[in-house]
């Protein structure tokens, strides 16, 4: 199982990258995917996403997560990319994928996942706005 | 001793570019380091309560000691996804 | 919202055509695939699966799923595909695929149809086995 | 009248090629039409607890009158996705 992917992107996740998850065993195969919006939560036009990360840490705690799905959900294989830079509307900033041999597993592993990474890596998000300064906003 | 000090989003751009890194009596705690650059840059001191410190990558207490080479971190609550 | 895409596809689903669900205001994308998988439940091997399709019903009952989905769990975009005819292992057999503002509705929505997919929608799987005669296998 | 007659799965391997459709007398019921099924191809009286049957693409009762012309069509327990 130590074959599963994590990575830091600088620039646009290309969805695909997490597809690797898949095999004859896994059947199952739940992705997510975090496209950059045109909005911000309270409404405001958002043009860009720039993301930082520490990037270790980051990727620490990716594998961190990853065994506990495993942990919790059994026989699951996880991908998790995420992206680091400037990213525009429509961009792919962050992609988890699961696979197990039944979807119930993959859905949980995955759900688990993107949770967890937005509660605990050691990422942070600027959202530049057509009007007015951009501001760096938590998951909190 | 000398310790580095490192920072992200919006930390960082307080932080930045004065400091790099901290000289600290040897066997200094976490916390003395936060005191030391509290008087430093004082803009930092608003953020105490939502940041974490890292030393080398990894949470650090505040009662936890320091060494010649350590990396601190500052990281504000986060915002990855 | 009248363009989801629900589709019966002759031969294996290509996944990307169930992407057309994101869009700048629906950033939570969550996509579940079920792949051909080379063992069946009970561990015999598998060489390959058919499906077959009361096709109008099944088509309707994707769009009764769809509605259901957007009363439950609000403003989702989703897009279903199932295969029909012979699948080989590792083909895509069904792609279920949910677009929300949010990760949360996102997952609520792509779970929901795939389970009530394979609940009620009136479609049946032969699996075809290394050794031995095919057999007709109910999702109950 | 008459009423055509599909089944999907195991049903159309023991259904095929025997039969397509059904003669009945006017205003005839789901249920009478099942029991000539039964009749006319007693390998399906086995599967009656598991299946259901639709008319026109709808699951019918069986107390539901049939009219000329009618698609009846034998569904066993689904295995989608």
């Amino acid at each position: 199982m130590a074959d599963e992917f994590l990575a830091l992107v600088r620039g646009p996740v290309d969805p695909r990258c997490v597809d690797c998850v898949a095999n004859d065993a896994h059947g199952g195969v739940v992705t997510f995917l975090g496209v950059v919006r045109d909005r911000s939560d309270d409404g405001r036009a958002v043009v860009g996403l720039t993301y930082e990360a520490y990037e270790e840490p980051a990727l620490r705690e990716f594998g961190a997560i990853v065994s506990e799905a495993r942990r919790r959900f059994g026989d699951v294989r996880l991908a998790i990319a995420h992206a680091i830079g400037e990213l525009e509307v429509g961009d792919v900033a962050v992609a988890v994928a699961a696979a197990a041999a039944h979807r119930a597993a993959a859905f949980d592993a995955c759900r688990y996942a993107i949770d967890e990474l937005k509660r605990r890596a050691p990422i942070w998000k600027k959202e530049l706005y057509a009007v007015g300064d951009a501001r760096w906003k938590s998951n909190e | 001793m000398n310790v580095r000090v490192i920072a992200f989003a919006n930390l960082r751009e307080i932080l930045e570019p004065s400091l790099r890194s901290l000289d600290l009596p040897q066997g200094a705690l976490v916390a003395e380091a936060w005191t030391e650059l509290e008087r430093l840059v004082p803009a930092l001191r608003a953020h105490r309560s939502s940041l974490r410190i890292a030393r080398n990558g990894r949470i650090a207490g505040s009662d936890e000691p320091l060494v010649d080479g350590d990396e601190l971190a500052l990281l504000p609550p986060v915002g990855g996804g």
